[in-house]
């Protein structure tokens, strides 16, 4: 069995991307079968990754991979293989486990599109594209499943064709990622040219075994990695599409932007992890420097925009984009289980509160903006629960929750930062603020009466949908008993070694200063919106700021007058190079060889064909005499020829 | 024995060559004609080239003799009719057979000795005409194409 | 069978006189019948091609005029045949494109003759000979059978071509005068020394660059492709960019390399500045396009660019170990073939919208999606195919060349790495704007793939994917040229 | 005795006439009788087939249409040749007034003469070949080919027009029948690499797996080079349903109308020995020769085997005769250029790639795959439906 | 009598002396061609009876080659050239070569 799963891990990528295949083979009609080859694809994921999963609780530092050749090209080879140890077998069985739920959930929110069965093949291709990103054993393979995930991404933002702002979205998406790829790509060259293999483990041989080969160029092989890792995981100044990408259906959402694609740059980072520490003095390189101020701004950036935002669902994006920025400092200042960790954590309960609002904006006929409703707690209990779940997790209130453990293990790790505490305290700063903006927004949805009156309509979403929140939330609670420092096994197994049980964690001052501030954000949330209305309470009190925030501080505007017109112009510029100057320059060449036509004609005319008038007159007379011996007589001819023939014979004779 | 072989065929080539040269009656000089390169064939039986003689008879009487008894017979209007016999060609003719003649005797260079027969197979032959000749081959090989659709054009009728 | 490869170049030139004399009702189907037997050769050459042995195989060596040195030889060795093979697969797909007259049947016929003769030939005269060779009914074809502006842009390739085999032309009677020769091999082996000395050389490399630059087309002799793709009719652009430009990368990698080594050397960051500047201008200047085929054009030039940088940075560059040099080599096969294949389905589906709509303004359509969507999604294939998504042949191409280029000329292959970028942005551009968004008006009587369609489009897919996923059966007819070449160049 | 010494019988039977003369008359006299010897015998045994045949063919074309054939001389109607033979004898020999003489006189001999030629280079048995040349298929079609020249010999100096227009129509179906004919031997004659039928018959000997002949009527090109060549062989020797030259109900009885008593006697046996000659050659090229069609019946002598091959391609002859009706002449002539001769060259072409592909499966199925498609293209391209369209045929005005 | 290479010399001469005749003494425009194939046919003996005699042994039976190559050379002539009579029989009604002499000069 063992040996089984770890020689078929790639069976786990596998099987959705058939399960795609066939759906789009059915075509369009199928809607039944589709759901059902989607649904299986993933079952079997599940089950096979939990295969996976057992063989790597047996032992410490499990890592088994298998490698084979791709290709050989002139006398060399490429090599690539998949692997499996606790990071992939942990990520693997919450991306299934996450997906599957949000394939559920699909069933009832999608109901009603006409292009069902093709929504539910790229579901299947991106799970499957992001499994193979997490099982690759090589950056080559990592990065082909890489941009598959992109492409995936693209497919399903711009799902709603037909929508402009959709198109523009997915763009956008594809666009800003793949900036950061072109820098990934690059990493990838110049690991490749330094290490001569892409194998992350090859028997002591791969590119992480030995990461002492690189020398000085990791620094820069690492940062190009993470320009990748930025692009995908919506670090500044990469985030910009995220947000937009919220164009896209909200099972996509939650799938993609909350629990797995997004978690891809961070999940890169802590695989290729080696190259960043590589020559690490006291946990510190200037590499993972740049990881944790990247991610220290983009968390505070992202929580500060996200109290502004009005659509449900943006809010949760940037609510994202802020936690993803707290996966990449505790990354960076070497907490790397408790990165990962968070990011298990946060996959489940995102995925909650994405599912949350698509049930909120499923019942209310898809309406997105949070002033628009409220007093749901009592038309959509369930909903309600469950979101309510996700919202503490996210928030962070620690004993009960998943999101409160895993955080505090992150503000622990930052604490000991040997180089700055800088980034520990403005964390501290985000952590008030995600409990601010999450309790704004549950206040707004949840609490009060309804506003607009768009709750006339709103429902409770059917058991198909309610169910997977069920499932996601009590995942969400019950993950928490994995993550108490009382008890570090998920640590241990991350870590791949024993981790020490620190009872005392629980008791330190540490937890209770995140306890209060934790419950001061909630506080101010909950005093600041009791009784809000339309307009929101902080615009009226601190509109410029408000007014700040809500343009999302503006970046998008910058982008487009600097970045994007400068590619505009350029473009243009060649453009009209490439007709005026290039083109121009064959234009005169062409001219002067005209002038030099008309030249020579009149030479021609004047010289040449006087002279041959002359001489066709004198031939002709000279014809005219000949023909006279000409009787047309065929015989004579051939006599003619014959007494030629003897008058030869006569001349032979004669020399004789 | 090959004297006497020479000797009948020389004489019967040579009759029947006169026959299709001087025979009035047309027809009569075209079967000739066909008679005599039958004789030609045998020469080159004689003179080991088998596979020559049989494309000679192949070629001549199963398609040339063919070939103009026809054409006799498209215009046969003029066939009947005598066209009468030019001396002045048998002078010029004799006079040509008297100089080749005398060339021969003439010439010592030749050589004297009997032959001995050095027959060809026709796998040398095939073996040559693919090799060295394959290039004059493709060449006749148009020609006779070329040929073939130019004989059809002149003789096709005008109106369709 | 000893003279395949001559049966190979006369079975389109008897195809296009058949044509040509037989004057048959659908000119179309009988060229395709040429193609298939000359596929079919194409299939039965490889299958004699021993894929394990360097250097030229299957040669054939005639006298042909001794006086100025000029042979019949024609051989193959693994670039040839996977040229010999590409021409083979885009002659039908071209002529499967649309409905062609009979002399433009025929042109067509003599180009791939010509073709064949130029990817086999291994003697200067001959080779010359075909390369001019294609040029005349390139040149006829645009001119008789273009669109709008077509005497133009025909007179523009003509002049631009031409001046450029004129400059080769001369370049190689240099050559001759000094070396006394015409044979490759012969060339190749004097040029390992040096060929010429003083600033003579100099005049002889940059004519055959300039004739060879001309053809591939490199920044700044380019002008002439984005009118000549633009005005040719869907199944001649087609050849023209899935086959005709490749005579230029197979100069450069046949003639300008072996002769010119350290020349190469010397000149390479110049030709390497030229060569980064069409992968970044061309996709650039692609993004302004309104014309789908215009666009189409100038994104050829930018995935000819990486040919080149792959096959120019370990030329001219510092030495390098094997497998940089490898993959590069590797590399820049594969993406002649890639490009041929990918840029010639991408003419087809514009030339499939044109049939369609009778435009090719991009902004013309929108939300294609909702009434053709088989059209939409194969179309989408290529185009991810073109921006290099993995998984598609384009990537695997692109991906060694820039290994190979990264290890030598780090910071050309960086900024090269830019044009990926903007190929990515035009096509994406493409996408929104055509298949996405509100159905144009106009647009929704479109039918989507016919029958005969999906069976020309889908094979072509097929080896998109097929070189994407598992190539190495690409590979494997160049490995053994591969491996010989980069001791060559060591 | 022996199998071999059967086989061998007549073999042996010359040579030992022959060992009288060695020794005692000059060499070339021992060479001239032993040809002399071949064509006595190969005269006896065909003149006795010829009779044979006359008889056997009246009878089963009698079974045919449902009646007795001759049986009232000797046993079961078998002397009725000779019987035949004294009326053509002692008919009288009438020559038209106006005829010229001459070629009225020759034509027959030579048809006779061409036809006896003909058969002497087809290889009986073992060791039984008449005369050995080593262009021996060539030689048949270079004699074959005067025929045409008695056929035409035979019409004009008849004078009469019936006469002259069968001649016509004779000479122009044998030409254009004449090129199929020899097209479809180029195969054999290529694959083997020879033009001597001892060579040809010597390389089918082989059996495949061990029982299967190595035929060439077993390979696609073969089976379509024999199906052509039987059929332009029924037309070189002007039988039904291609009798179109002596058709009686259009134009009498063809250039043989101005015949009668012996001379037509010796037409008509001509006539048949060119059909023994074609029959013999088809035997020789395709089917294997004087070889058995399995190798444990070896034993029998292999001229039984030729004769038997040959009775049944016979017996085919008589068939067809039987069955199928007189076809048009235009459709003969358009049959032959339109069809005929491009499936010929096909076989070539198919032969060739069956040769150059190792003489496999995978060439056995490409040279299959060949005919197919020639063969569907082809009918595709004759549109049959203009099969009724005036005819265009300008010697039956 | 032995036969030589003389003998055979002087036959060949003798047929081409009787084609040349036959093409200058006949008005029939048939003569002319049958009397030129005679001529070929004489060239053609003498090919082979120089091969046949040469002292010298050939590779390639050249001498062969050459008759070969006359022969085919010969038919397309005939072909032609008869095809030419049956046309100039169609326009002018005569065969007779002393009234076919539109080329005069």
């Amino acid at each position: 069995m063992t040996d089984w799963i770890t020689r078929n891990v790639w069976l786990v990528p596998a099987t959705p991307i058939v399960a795609a295949l066939l759906i789009l083979g059915f075509g369009k009609h199928a809607r039944r079968a589709a759901t059902g080859v989607a649904i299986l694809g993933q079952i079997a994921a599940l089950i096979v990754s939990t295969c996976a999963f057992v063989p790597t609780l047996h032992s410490h530092e499990f890592r088994a991979f298998e490698n084979f050749t791709w290709f050989t090209f002139g006398e060399q080879s490429l090599r690539i293989g998949f692997v499996l140890d606790p990071l992939a077998a942990a990520m693997m069985v919450m991306i299934t486990l996450v997906g599957l739920c949000i394939f559920v959930f699909s069933l009832g929110y999608m109901a009603d599109d006409k292009n069902f069965s093709r929504f539910f093949a790229y579901l299947s291709f991106f799970s499957g594209a992001m499994l193979g990103v997490v099982v690759a054993n090589s950056l080559l393979l990592l990065f082909v499943f890489w941009e598959l995930v992109g492409l995936a991404s693209y497919l399903l933002i711009g799902f709603w064709i037909e929508r402009p702002s959709a198109a523009a979205a997915a763009k956008k998406a594809f666009i800003t990622t793949r900036i950061g790829d072109m820098g990934f790509f690059l990493g990838i060259l110049w690991l490749y040219h330094q290490s001569g293999t892409l194998l992350f483990y090859d028997g002591g041989h791969g590119c992480l075994e030995n990461v002492a080969l690189l020398g000085a160029s990791s620094t820069f092989i690492a940062l190009l990695i993470f320009c990748g890792a930025a692009g995908k995981s919506g670090q500044f100044p990469l985030h910009v599409w995220l947000p937009d990408a919220m164009e896209g259906p909200t099972p996509v959402s939650a799938l993609i932007h909350a629990a797995t694609m997004v978690a891809a740059g961070v999940f890169l980072v802590a695989r290729v992890y080696p190259i960043f520490s590589a020559g690490a003095v006291n946990g510190v390189t200037s590499s993972l420097i740049v990881v944790v101020w990247i991610g220290v701004v983009t968390g505070l950036m992202a929580a500060l925009i996200a109290v502004a935002q009005s659509d449900i669902k943006r809010i949760l994006a940037y609510s994202t984009v802020s936690q993803l920025g707290l996966m990449m400092v505790s990354l960076g200042v070497g907490g790397v289980a408790a990165g990962i960790m968070h990011l298990l954590a946060h996959g489940f309960f995102k995925a909650l509160l994405f599912l949350g609002a698509g049930s909120v904006i499923h019942g209310l006929h898809h309406e997105q903006d949070i002033r628009k409703m409220g007093g749901l707690r009592k038309l959509m209990p369930v909903t309600f629960a469950t979101y309510a779940v996700g919202m503490l997790a996210l928030s962070g209130v620690p004993f009960f929750f998943s999101g409160g453990w895993t955080k505090e293990e992150v503000l622990h790790a930052t604490s000991h930062w040997p180089s700055s505490h800088v980034p520990y305290f403005l964390l501290l700063l985000g952590v008030v603020l995600t409990a601010l903006y999450m309790t704004r927004q549950v206040m707004y949805v949840f609490f009060g009466s309804s506003r607009a009156g768009s709750d006339h309509h709103a429902h409770e979403s059917p058991s198909v949908m309610t169910v997977p929140l069920i499932i996601l939330a009590l995942c969400a609670i019950g993950l928490s008993i994995f993550l108490t420092p009382a008890w570090p096994w998920l640590e241990s197994y991350l870590l791949g070694h024993e981790a020490h049980i620190d009872a005392h964690l629980l008791l330190q001052p540490m937890i209770l200063v995140s306890l209060v501030l934790v419950g001061a954000g909630i506080g101010l949330g909950f005093w600041l919106y009791r009784r809000a209305g339309e307009v929101d309470p902080l615009q009226q009190k601190v509109p410029a700021v408000y007014r700040f925030l809500e343009n999302k501080m503006w970046i998008d505007e910058i982008y487009e007058h600097t970045i994007l017109a400068l590619a505009a112009f350029a473009s243009r510029v060649s453009d009209w190079m490439d007709r005026y100057i290039w083109d121009g320059l064959v234009r005169v060449i062409g001219g002067i060889g005209q002038i030099f036509g008309a030249l020579t004609k009149g030479a021609d005319e004047g010289v040449i064909n006087a002279g041959v008038d002359e001489t066709t007159v004198g031939a002709r007379g000279v014809g005219r005499a000949m023909s006279r011996l000409h009787s047309g007589q065929i015989q004579i001819y051939l006599g003619v020829i014959a007494l030629g023939m003897l008058a030869l014979f006569l001349f032979y004779a004669w020399l004789t | 024995m090959n004297s006497v072989a020479f000797a009948v065929i020389a004489i019967f080539t040579l009759v029947f060559a006169v026959a299709a040269a001087t025979n009035p009656r047309l027809m009569h000089a075209a079967l000739s004609f066909a008679v005599m390169f039958v004789g030609i064939a045998a020469f080159f039986f004689l003179l080991g080239a088998e596979f020559v003689g049989l494309v000679q008879i192949f070629v001549y009487v199963g398609a040339v003799a063919v070939l103009i008894v026809f054409t006799i017979l498209l215009t046969r209007r003029d066939a009947e009719e005598r066209h009468g016999f030019k001396w002045g060609g048998v002078v010029v003719a004799i006079g040509v057979f008297v100089g080749l003649v005398w060339a021969i005797l003439k010439t010592n260079s030749l050589p004297t000795l009997p032959y001995l027969v050095k027959a060809v197979t026709v796998k040398e032959i095939g073996t040559t005409l693919m090799t060295q000749d394959v290039w004059p081959l493709m060449c006749v090989g148009v020609l006779l194409t070329a040929a073939l659709i130019g004989a059809l054009v002149l003789v096709m009728e005008d109106e369709p | 069978m000893a003279d395949l490869i001559t049966f190979l170049i006369l079975i389109p030139i008897v195809g296009a006189i058949a044509l040509y004399v037989g004057r048959p009702g659908s000119p179309r189907v009988v060229a395709l019948v040429f193609n298939g037997l000359s596929f079919f050769y194409a299939l039965m050459l490889w299958q004699k091609f021993d894929t394990g042995a360097a250097g030229l195989q299957l040669i054939e060596r005639h006298a042909w005029i001794p006086s100025i040195g000029a042979e019949y030889v024609v051989g193959i060795d693994g670039l040839s045949l996977l040229l010999v093979l590409l021409t083979s697969i885009v002659f039908p797909f071209a002529f499967s494109a649309q409905k062609l007259e009979r002399g433009a049947c025929s042109l067509l016929l003599v180009m791939q003759a010509a073709l064949y003769g130029t990817f086999t030939a291994q003697n200067f005269v001959l080779w010359f000979l075909f390369y001019e060779m294609s040029l005349v009914p390139a040149f006829l074809l645009i001119k008789i059978y273009g669109g709008e502006n077509r005497d133009y842009a025909a007179v523009k390739f003509f002049l631009y071509t031409f001046l450029g085999s004129v400059a080769m032309l001369l370049a190689f009677l240099g050559i001759y005068f000094a070396k006394g020769t015409f044979d490759f091999e012969k060339l190749a082996d004097l040029g390992k020394a040096g060929l010429l000395t003083g600033n003579v050389r100099w005049f002889v490399f940059a004519g055959i660059f300039l004739g060879l630059a001309v053809k591939v087309p490199v920044f700044p002799f380019h002008t002439w492709l984005p009118d000549a793709y633009q005005t040719a009719p869907t199944g001649v652009s087609m050849v023209l960019t899935g086959t005709l430009s490749k005579m230029g990368v197979y100069g450069f990698i046949r003639l300008l390399v072996p002769l010119f080594p350290q020349e190469i050397k010397i000149a390479g960051p110049w030709i390497l500045t030229l060569v980064v500047c069409s992968i970044v201008f061309a996709p650039l200047a692609a993004w302004r396009q309104r014309d789908l085929k215009r666009m189409v054009a100038y994104l050829s030039i930018n995935h000819l660019g990486y040919c080149l940088l792959g096959l120019f940075a370990i030329t001219a560059a510092l030495p390098t170990g094997p497998i940089d040099k490898q993959a590069a080599l590797s590399g820049v096969f594969l993406q002649i073939f890639n490009h041929g294949v990918t840029a010639a389905a991408l003419f087809y589906f514009v030339g499939l919208l044109e049939q369609r709509s009778g435009s090719r303004n991009i902004d013309d359509f929108g939300g294609l999606m909702q009434c053709t969507p088989l059209l939409c999604g194969w179309m989408s294939v290529s185009m991810f195919s073109s921006l290099g998504l993995p998984g598609l042949n384009g990537f695997i191409g692109e991906f060694l060349i820039f290994k190979g280029s990264f290890a030598t000329a780090a910071a050309f292959t960086a900024i090269a790495v830019i044009g990926l970028l903007f190929t990515a942005v035009t096509f994406v551009r493409a996408m929104q704007s055509l298949f996405s968004g509100p159905l144009a008006e106009g647009c929704a009587g479109y039918h989507d793939l016919l029958l005969r369609e999906k069976f020309v489009i889908v094979p072509v897919t097929l080896l998109m994917f097929a070189i994407g996923l598992n190539p190495q059966f690409i590979f494997n007819t160049f490995n053994a040229t591969v491996a010989q070449m980069a001791r060559l160049l060591g | 005795m022996r199998a071999e010494d059967v086989d061998q019988v007549f073999v042996h039977l010359k040579g030992w006439v022959l060992s009288f003369l060695v020794g005692h008359v000059p060499d070339w006299l021992v060479q001239i009788a032993s040809s002399l010897l071949n064509i006595a015998m190969l005269l006896g045994v065909f003149l006795t087939l010829f009779a044979l045949m006359s008889v056997f063919e009246r009878k089963i074309l009698g079974r045919i249409q449902n009646r007795y054939g001759p049986n009232r001389v000797g046993p079961f109607g078998l002397f009725q040749p000779v019987a035949d033979g004294i009326k053509m004898l002692i008919k009288e020999d009438i020559v038209p007034a106006r005829a010229d003489k001459v070629v009225h006189f020759l034509a027959p001999i030579g048809m006779a003469a061409a036809a006896i030629l003909a058969l002497g280079v087809i290889p009986y048995g073992n060791n039984m070949t008449a005369f050995v040349i080593d262009g021996g298929i060539l030689f048949f079609f270079a004699v074959g080919s005067t025929t045409e020249l008695a056929v035409f010999m035979a019409g004009w100096g008849s004078n009469n027009k019936f006469s002259l227009l069968g001649a016509m129509r004779a000479i122009a179906q044998m030409i254009s029948y004449e090129l199929p004919l020899i097209i479809t031997v180029l195969p054999v004659v290529m694959v083997v690499g020879s033009l001597n039928p001892d060579k040809i018959v010597h390389a089918q000997k082989y059996y495949h797996f061990g029982f299967v002949p190595n035929w060439f009527v077993l390979t696609p090109w073969g089976a379509t080079a024999f199906i052509l060549f039987f059929v332009s062989g029924l037309v070189e020797s002007n039988r039904t349903p291609f009798d179109v030259p002596e058709g009686e109900s259009e134009i009498v009885a063809g250039h043989m109308t101005e015949y009668s008593g012996f001379k037509y006697a010796t037409f008509f046996m001509a006539e048949y020995l060119g059909m023994f000659a074609v029959s013999g050659l088809a035997v020789t090229l395709f089917l294997g020769g004087w070889h058995a069609p399995l190798p444990w019946l070896g034993f029998i002598p292999s001229y039984v085997w030729f004769f038997a091959k040959l009775s049944v391609l016979l017996f085919v002859f008589i068939w067809v005769r039987g069955t199928l009706p007189r076809i048009r002449v235009d459709h003969m002539m358009n049959f032959a250029w339109k069809f005929m001769l491009p499936m010929a060259f096909t076989c070539f072409v198919s032969a060739a790639v069956w040769h150059y592909n190792g003489r496999r499966l995978s060439g056995w199925l490409w040279s299959f795959a060949i005919i197919a498609i020639v063969y569907v293209t082809l009918s595709l391209l004759l549109d049959t439906r203009r099969k009724f369209a005036p005819r265009t045929y300008r010697f039956a005005e | 009598m032995i036969a030589t290479l003389q003998i055979f010399l002087i036959i060949s001469a003798a047929l081409f002396s009787i084609g040349l005749l036959a093409a200058l003494s006949r008005r029939h425009a048939i003569f002319i061609l049958i009397g030129i194939e005679m001529m070929l046919a004489a060239a053609n003996l003498n090919f082979i009876a120089f091969w046949q005699f040469s002292p010298v042994r050939a590779p390639q039976p050249v001498g062969v080659m050459f008759v070969i190559f006359t022969i085919a050379i010969a038919a397309a002539e005939a072909a032609v050239g008869l095809a030419m009579v049956i046309a100039v029989y169609r326009h002018f009604r005569t065969t007779n070569v002393d009234q076919l002499t539109r080329l005069k000069g």
